[in-house]
């Protein structure tokens, strides 16, 4: 019963103990809960990588009503990775949470942020499973709608307004997604990704289809915060609690990425949408754009999560590069960064989780000296911040080495410069805080603080140690991304 | 132990000392005295490595492979076991040297202080056995972190500064230009290993190699080539023993040493004759030898204007690498050991100095050698080596790289190399004028100014012995000569 | 024969019921103050209302649909006049004063 | 006469829409939305989607428009002028308006039965309902069979919705006889609201179970169920009402009926089916599809009216802030 | 009907989900804001709903001696957007309260002057 449920498992375990963690209120229950359905939904997730590995893409009928007629869930490499990546993200977040939790959300609201959380988790896994279109957008709206609560649910005032502003942003996103599902349905009859795939091809000179295009790249844009689209993300990450900017950063965007990936290879065709719409040459200026505006306001932010969060729309624009380019070698770096950038930037913002813990601040210039009393913290900032930047043997550097080799394979070696240099920008945005954690005089009359609690130093490690292992080692995830983006590349076939 | 495990210890030994080191960080005596022991070690280790070599086999051992066709591996050639060998035994002497300096000068932080050299250092070891060109990157950028803090230690925001100077310069152009020259090259030809003869002949084009040429270059910002030279006189606020060892040996050889293992192992001589930036190249460098040497003729700061004369012979070596000239080849490698030596004797002799009569301006130094005429009289020994004249070490590379651009007639080297021969006499002549020759100023602080009050004597120990080196290098070259010959050897 | 004059009967009950309507919706518009047109509205929107929906129900004859108008002709019956009266109610208890023409001058 | 009603609607459609635009009173606002929605819901009965009908009309014009008018009453009526000028938006939505428009022009007329999307899936579930399901509403069939994995998606997103109201507004229950002195002039209205109170509770549950049949299901249902609730919260007061139904028991059904969702589907799985395949439920796939159906129907029904009473009480329990500045 | 006449109802659908646009992107107040995505949604509901229209057809609840029905998909796919849109306004209409609780006001550009001036 469980190998060949996996796939719906993989999504509806949390979504039923999301109502659990409701009734179990405020009590440390909710997170025991949450807590448990995380690893689960990890451990689900590991079998269902090593099962879509072993025996190829899983698709699964729910209700038992066959692909056009019911809903399919249809995991093939690239979605198993994305799933694994969230549940990983997930299982790593929720095991660091209790503390923070205690500390940045009120006692009563608790059970709610873990139900939130559950959900979102929900979404997300959601998002990445379902092979309809549809369906897709009914997920996304339970990912988008708990994160609004998630983030609002933050220390500050500001909070609520960049939840609002999500909000609005995130809705009018989903509408023109609706709009250009509407738009496919209409010309073809059906909501399947495979089937769409199918029947497009008959239609796909018209008018309509185009404009259902380009309200689903816009729409799903929004989502993944693609510049300039991305207003609604610096203040979101900035003013959410710690542990939701973690798991948000790595994950929200992704699953964006991922879902424009499955738009444009699965159900466009890679034709369709890089020969007749031209996406490739747009996404690719967008993407550059991205990644040296983003990256150099990021170096004037004064709140680090800020400047994390800028960097994660230049981050973004690093994926989108890769994907824009519409080759193999450009989509397996895309989903690598993807991977990579999952890993460090929820070991960043985990980090940021620690200094306000403990300092109550994440302003840089709170940061002076704070080396010597948190070393362990400090440390995971250093080599999250070398892989951000790209230094070898961290995932970030295997990420720009694929990158710029498919930038360079497809002959566009002035992009591999501009790449370089917004990774020198990112080497300044890094070296302020290290050079104010480390090599500044503390304020004589700041307080002394105390190192971070084991139970949120080791998941920090635990997405550092991944991070190095993967810097030393790519061969399984430069595999598994490269089957993955050959399988959309090659329109799905299995 | 077989070679190739010695080889592992060997980048390995450094890398793990910061760990006793700072377990020790209570008790000075204990933790100096790993440090001395580890660097001893070390160069013991390496110097083992060298029958191996003379014996023409040359161990090598592979990790592991991030990128397919990218592996981490070390393996020992000759260039590179004679920069180990030079790195390792000027280590042992400048950890000697360091205890006499950070005692006497009153460092903070001493502990940090050893456990980023120590770093460094596992750096170097790695750059010099590095099995491939990635596996060389990794500790360049190493290298370049490792020795981030050292720069910085002062903590103060000259410092501070500087680092940025330093990091920005050197990061920048090793992530820009040179990562892309490498991503490029194994795009172009799937490997990175290091093969005589070059692996870039025959798959691409004079035109692109120019291009990579160029990239690579410019982005061994560790040369310190015009126009991204800055960040070497900058290096200087950090401590007297990292400024020698690290900025006269360890970080800027790294730079020439990896040019030379490029031009030699990527490209191959021939091959870079062929290409059209060489000769554009060229002139850069000889431009730089030159400039530099004007630059460094106006510094008033003794360890300013030791920095750029740095720059200058470090441009030596690079015309050397690019001269497409086995001999000079043979004159640029061993330039890298004769150059370290004089220069580290100098920067010991500036730190000594430094420390004695807290002084740091040529200007103020007249007649300071009648007070520390040791000191001193290593320093013209190190002068002599610089400027190329005998019975100095530094004749002998000199030497051969005349040789070699007249080998080749590259007159524009043979012009660049003797005007800045005149240059360097210029300007280290005159410090040894001063400091012997003219009248000191009336003391201040009361102490008969002829008096002889030497630095401290570990500092007299650690400077005597290089100087002598510096010395005794003229006379028994064969060494050095033997490995840069094998090095030519196998290249052909 | 018989099914035309049910027809007619409808259809004069649906027009008289719309003309009630529609003057109410005049009314709203054209009396000056809250209370005039909470009147207006009420009064002949439950008759409209009322009229509409037995002039459906000729239509319908005896049917299940009959049957639903009734109930919902019982519902407005019930919801209409209250929820006026509600409101006029909350309109006092706001301070909304009648419209009073100023006497004098 | 179908094409003059349609056109006549979406002419005041489009009225409301302006008036909206212009209309400053937030209050006025909310009511003209009100209208907006049963306009659409008119419409929707006009373009045969009864279904719909009913829950634009539950939904959009009932609890949408009672919850803006609990949040104005909560912030403030009035608008304020922008401060910029409206040319960029204006841009915006111009060009965005211009891109459907040309994107129109290669769609299928409306109406016409020929269109792509009449002929591919649809027809299957037309022919295959009254034999595979057995119930006459295809919408029905669809909704909570063949497509009921959006059902359980969509009763997560109204229970995300709650939660996230709890969250944000949190819910304390009122103590007694604080806000019950003033209304002592509305007999009229309470003992209107006491006839109708179990009348609208009766009306929900014959929604729900006649959904198999004609319009109506769980959503309907559970709209018109918090319905009555607000009805009578509105006409005895909040705590009167909380009393009817004790809060810790709006959370057990809000999760409940969530959790029967999912627990149909893991039963099925349990029993060697897919996940939400409602054949094994029984011995007759038939039956199955039945059981199924109104098993989850019914925790649609549950979920949504408790979160909708949640997120009434979180509203209307949350004292008004002091005045605008 | 025929001809681009024919499209006559998703012009003006086009004109209403643009109405709600607009007030969404240039309306500084919130409440506005939240009716305006409302609004937007409510438009593409109808877009959905009008494109599930069959000339001739009859609501898809199946009759004897009916054989031209509307298309019911659609339907059942706005019967859950229409779900996804309330919750979308309960929750924005929250935050707006939370935000005047917490600012004071529920005008956007006051808002950022506040938010400037911390």
């Amino acid at each position: 019963m469980l190998t060949e449920n996996l796939v719906a498992l993989q999504v509806v375990v949390p979504l039923i103990f999301a109502p659990v963690c409701l009734l179990l209120g405020k009590s440390r229950h909710a997170w025991a809960c949450a807590l448990t359905v995380s690893w689960l939904a990890l451990g689900i997730a590991t079998l269902l990588v090593t099962r879509v590995a072993t025996i190829g893409t899983q698709s699964y009928a729910i209700g038992a009503w066959a692909a056009p007629i019911g809903i399919e869930y249809r995991v093939d490499m690239a979605g198993a990775l994305i799933i694994f990546i969230i549940a990983a993200i997930g299982a790593m977040v929720m095991s660091y949470a209790r503390r923070s939790i205690e500390h940045e959300i009120a006692a009563e609201n608790s059970g709610y942020f873990y139900a939130c959380y559950l959900l979102c988790l929900t979404g997300l896994l959601g998002i990445a499973a379902t092979g309809d279109a549809f369906n897709m957008f009914v997920f996304l709206e339970i990912s988008s709608l708990s994160s609004y609560v998630l983030i609002s649910l933050g220390t500050t005032r500001r909070a609520l307004t960049a939840a609002f502003q999500y909000l609005v942003m995130g809705t009018i996103g989903a509408t023109f997604i609706l709009i250009g599902v509407g738009m496919l349905y209409m010309m073809t009859g059906t909501l399947n990704m495979m089937d769409l795939a199918q029947r497009l091809p008959g239609v796909d000179d018209t008018r309509t289809i185009r404009v259902a295009f380009a309200f689903v790249t816009i729409g799903v844009s929004i989502k993944l915060a693609l510049f300039p689209l991305h207003l609604w993300l610096p203040n979101a990450y900035t003013f959410a609690p710690s542990v939701v900017s973690a798991f948000v950063a790595a994950t929200a965007t992704k699953v964006g990425i991922y879902v424009l990936l499955r738009f444009f290879f699965t159900v466009f065709g890679i034709h369709f949408s890089f020969v007749a719409m031209h996406v490739g040459e747009i996404l690719m200026v967008l993407a550059v754009v991205a990644m040296l505006v983003a990256s150099l306001v990021a170096i004037f932010q004064d709140n680090i999560k800020r400047m994390l969060a800028y960097s994660s729309v230049a981050q973004i624009g690093y994926m989108i590069l890769g994907i824009s380019l519409a080759t193999s070698a450009g989509v397996t770096a895309g989903m690598i960064h993807l991977f990579n950038h999952a890993l460090i930037k929820c070991a960043l913002f985990l980090c940021m989780g620690n200094i306000f813990l403990r300092l109550g601040s994440v302003e840089l210039h709170d940061l002076r000296g704070l080396a010597q009393q948190m070393p362990w913290t400090m440390a995971v900032f250093v080599i999250g911040g070398l892989s951000l930047i790209g230094v070898p043997l961290t995932s970030g550097f295997i990420s720009k080495w694929y990158l710029v080799s498919a930038v360079l394979d497809a002959g566009l070696w002035p992009l591999a410069v501009l790449i370089l240099l917004a990774s020198l920008f990112a080497l300044i945005y890094i070296g302020r805080v290290v050079e104010a954690a480390y090599f500044s005089k503390p304020d004589p009359t700041a307080k002394k603080v105390r190192e971070a609690p084991a139970s949120m130093l080791i998941p920090a490690w635990l997405l550092i140690g991944a991070n190095l292992y993967i810097g030393v080692d790519a061969s399984l995830l430069a595999g598994i991304a490269r089957q993955g983006a050959d399988i959309l590349i090659g329109a799905g076939v299995p | 132990m077989s070679a190739a495990t010695t080889l592992l210890t060997c980048v390995a030994v450094p890398m793990v000392m910061p760990a006793l080191i700072a377990a020790l960080h209570r008790r000075p005596n204990a933790r100096e005295a790993v440090s001395l022991l580890g660097s001893g070690c070390l160069f013991l280790m390496v110097f083992s490595l060298l029958d191996d070599v003379r014996q023409g086999s040359l161990p090598a051992i592979d990790l592991v492979s991030p990128v397919p066709g990218i592996k981490i591996g070390f393996a020992v050639e000759p260039l590179g076991l004679m920069f180990a060998l030079l790195a390792s035994f000027l280590w042992f002497v400048t950890t000697v040297y360091s205890i006499g300096y950070m005692r006497h000068h009153h460092e903070k932080r001493q502990t940090s202080f050893y456990c980023y050299f120590a770093i460094a250092l596992g750096s170097v070891m790695g750059i010099a056995f590095a099995g491939n060109l990635f596996t060389l990157f990794i500790f360049y950028e190493l290298l370049t972190l490792s020795t981030y803090p050292l720069v910085t230690h002062a903590g103060n925001t000259a410092a501070r500064r500087a680092g940025r100077m330093y990091l920005g310069h050197l990061i920048g152009t090793s992530v820009i230009l040179l990562l892309l020259a490498l991503i490029w090259t194994w795009s172009l030809t799937g490997t990175l290993d290091f093969r005589a003869g070059g692996i870039l002949e025959g798959t691409v084009t004079p035109g692109i190699a120019s291009v990579l040429l160029v990239l690579f270059v410019f982005g061994i910002g560790k040369t310190a080539v015009m126009p991204f030279h800055l960040w070497l006189p900058a290096a200087m606020v950090a401590p007297t023993p990292v400024s020698a060892l690290l900025h006269a040996v360890a970080v800027v050889k790294a730079g020439v040493f990896t040019l030379l293992k490029v031009s030699i192992y990527i490209f191959g001589i021939d091959f870079l004759g062929q290409i059209p930036a060489t000769q554009w190249l060229m002139y850069v460098a000889a431009a730089t030898i030159v400039l530099a040497a004007l630059f460094a003729l106006r510094q008033d700061n003794l360890k300013l204007r030791l920095a750029w004369s740095t720059i200058s012979q470090l441009s030596y070596i690079v015309l050397c690498a690019l001269m497409v000239s086995p001999l000079g080849i043979i004159g640029g490698s061993v330039h890298i050991v004769m150059h370290a030596f004089a220069k580290i004797t100098l920067f010991f002799c500036a730190g000594a100095i430094l420390v004695t009569t807290q002084k740091t301006r040529v200007s103020e130094m007249t007649g300071i050698g009648r007070r520390m005429p040791w000191t001193m009289a290593a320093f013209t020994i190190g002068a002599l080596s610089m400027i190329g004249l005998p019975p100095a070490a530094g004749f002998i590379s000199k030497w051969y790289m005349l040789l070699g651009a007249i080998e080749v007639s590259q007159w524009v080297a043979v012009i660049a190399i003797s005007v800045s021969t005149l240059l360097n006499a210029a300007y280290f002549l005159p410090v040894v004028y001063i400091a012997f020759f003219h009248a000191p100023p009336d003391a201040p602080d009361r102490v008969d100014i002829n008096e002889v009050k030497e630095a401290p004597m570990m500092i007299l120990l650690a400077l005597g012995i290089t100087a002598v080196g510096t010395v005794a290098l003229f006379f028994l070259s064969d060494l050095p000569m033997a490995l840069a010959s094998q090095l030519v050897g196998g290249s052909r | 024969m018989i099914g035309l004059a049910f027809d007619i009967l409808s259809w004069v009950s649906l027009l008289i019921g719309a003309i009630f309507l529609l003057v109410g919706a005049i009314g709203v518009l054209r009396f000056p103050d809250f209370y005039s047109r909470l009147h207006a509205v009420s009064v002949s929107d439950t008759m409209g209302t009322a009229l509409i929906l037995v002039g459906l129900m000729i239509q319908g004859g005896l049917s299940m649909v009959t049957v639903k108008l009734l109930l919902m002709f019982y519902f407005m019956i019930f919801t209409g006049p209250t929820a006026v009266h509600a409101l006029a109610e909350a309109a006092i208890e706001g301070n909304v004063k009648p419209f009073a023409r100023k006497t004098g001058q | 006469m179908e094409h003059l009603i349609n056109i006549v609607l979406l002419g005041l459609l489009m009225l409301a829409g302006f008036a909206i635009v212009r209309t400053k009173s937030l209050l006025a606002v909310a009511m003209l939305t009100s209208i907006y929605s049963l306009l659409s819901a008119s419409l929707f009965v006009v373009l045969d989607a009864v279904d719909v009908a009913l829950t634009e009309a539950a939904i959009g014009a009932g609890i949408s428009t009672i919850l803006m008018l609990a949040a104005i009453a909560l912030t403030s009526d009035e608008e304020k002028a922008p401060r910029h000028t409206p040319l960029l938006p204006l841009f915006v939505v111009i060009a965005t308006g211009a891109a459907l428009i040309y994107g129109t022009l290669d769609m299928p007329r409306f109406g016409d039965p020929a269109a792509p999307a009449h002929r591919h899936v649809a027809p299957t579930y037309l022919q295959d309902t009254p034999t595979a399901i057995g119930i006459p509403n295809v919408v029905t069939s669809v909704l909570a069979s063949y497509r009921s994995y959006d059902t359980l998606g969509e009763v997560t997103v109204i229970f995300t919705a709650g939660t996230g109201v709890l969250a944000l507004l949190g819910f304390r229950p009122r103590r007694r006889n604080t806000e019950d002195t003033g209304r002592k002039k509305l007999v009229i209205l309470r003992v209107v609201a006491k006839l109708f109170f179990p009348l609208i509770l009766l009306f929900a549950l014959y929604v729900l179970f006649h959904g198999d049949y004609g319009p109506g299901g769980g959503f309907q249902a559970g709209v018109i169920f918090a319905t009555g609730f607000i009805l009578y919260a509105l006409a005895f007061g909040l705590s009167n009402s909380q009393q009817l139904i004790p809060h810790q028991l709006l959370y057990v059904m809000a999760a409940a009926g969530v959790l029967i969702y999912g627990l149909v589907g893991i039963a099925s799985m349990l029993l060697g089916g897919k996940f939400l395949e409602y054949q094994v439920l029984a011995n007759d796939p038939v039956t199955g599809q039945h059981v199924g159906i109104l098993l989850i129907e019914t925790g649609v029904a549950i979920t949504v009216a408790a979160v909708v009473l949640i997120i009434y009480y979180g509203f209307v329990s949350r004292r008004p802030a002091p005045g605008d500045i | 009907m025929q001809g681009p006449l024919g499209l006559y109802n998703y012009w003006i659908v086009i004109v209403l989900m643009m109405t709600g646009f607009y007030i969404v992107i240039a309306r500084p107040n919130l409440i506005k804001k939240i009716v305006g995505l409302f609004v937007f949604q409510t438009s593409v509901f109808i877009f959905f709903i009008t494109m599930a229209k069959v000339e001739d057809g009859t609501a898809p609840i199946i009759q004897e001696g009916v054989n031209l029905y509307s298309n019911p998909l659609p339907h059942v796919l706005i019967l859950t957007a229409i779900v996804v849109s309330l919750a979308t306004t309960a929750l924005g209409l929250a935050l707006v309260v939370r935000i005047r609780e917490s600012y004071g006001t529920i005008n956007e550009d006051d808002i950022h002057v506040q938010d400037e001036a911390s």
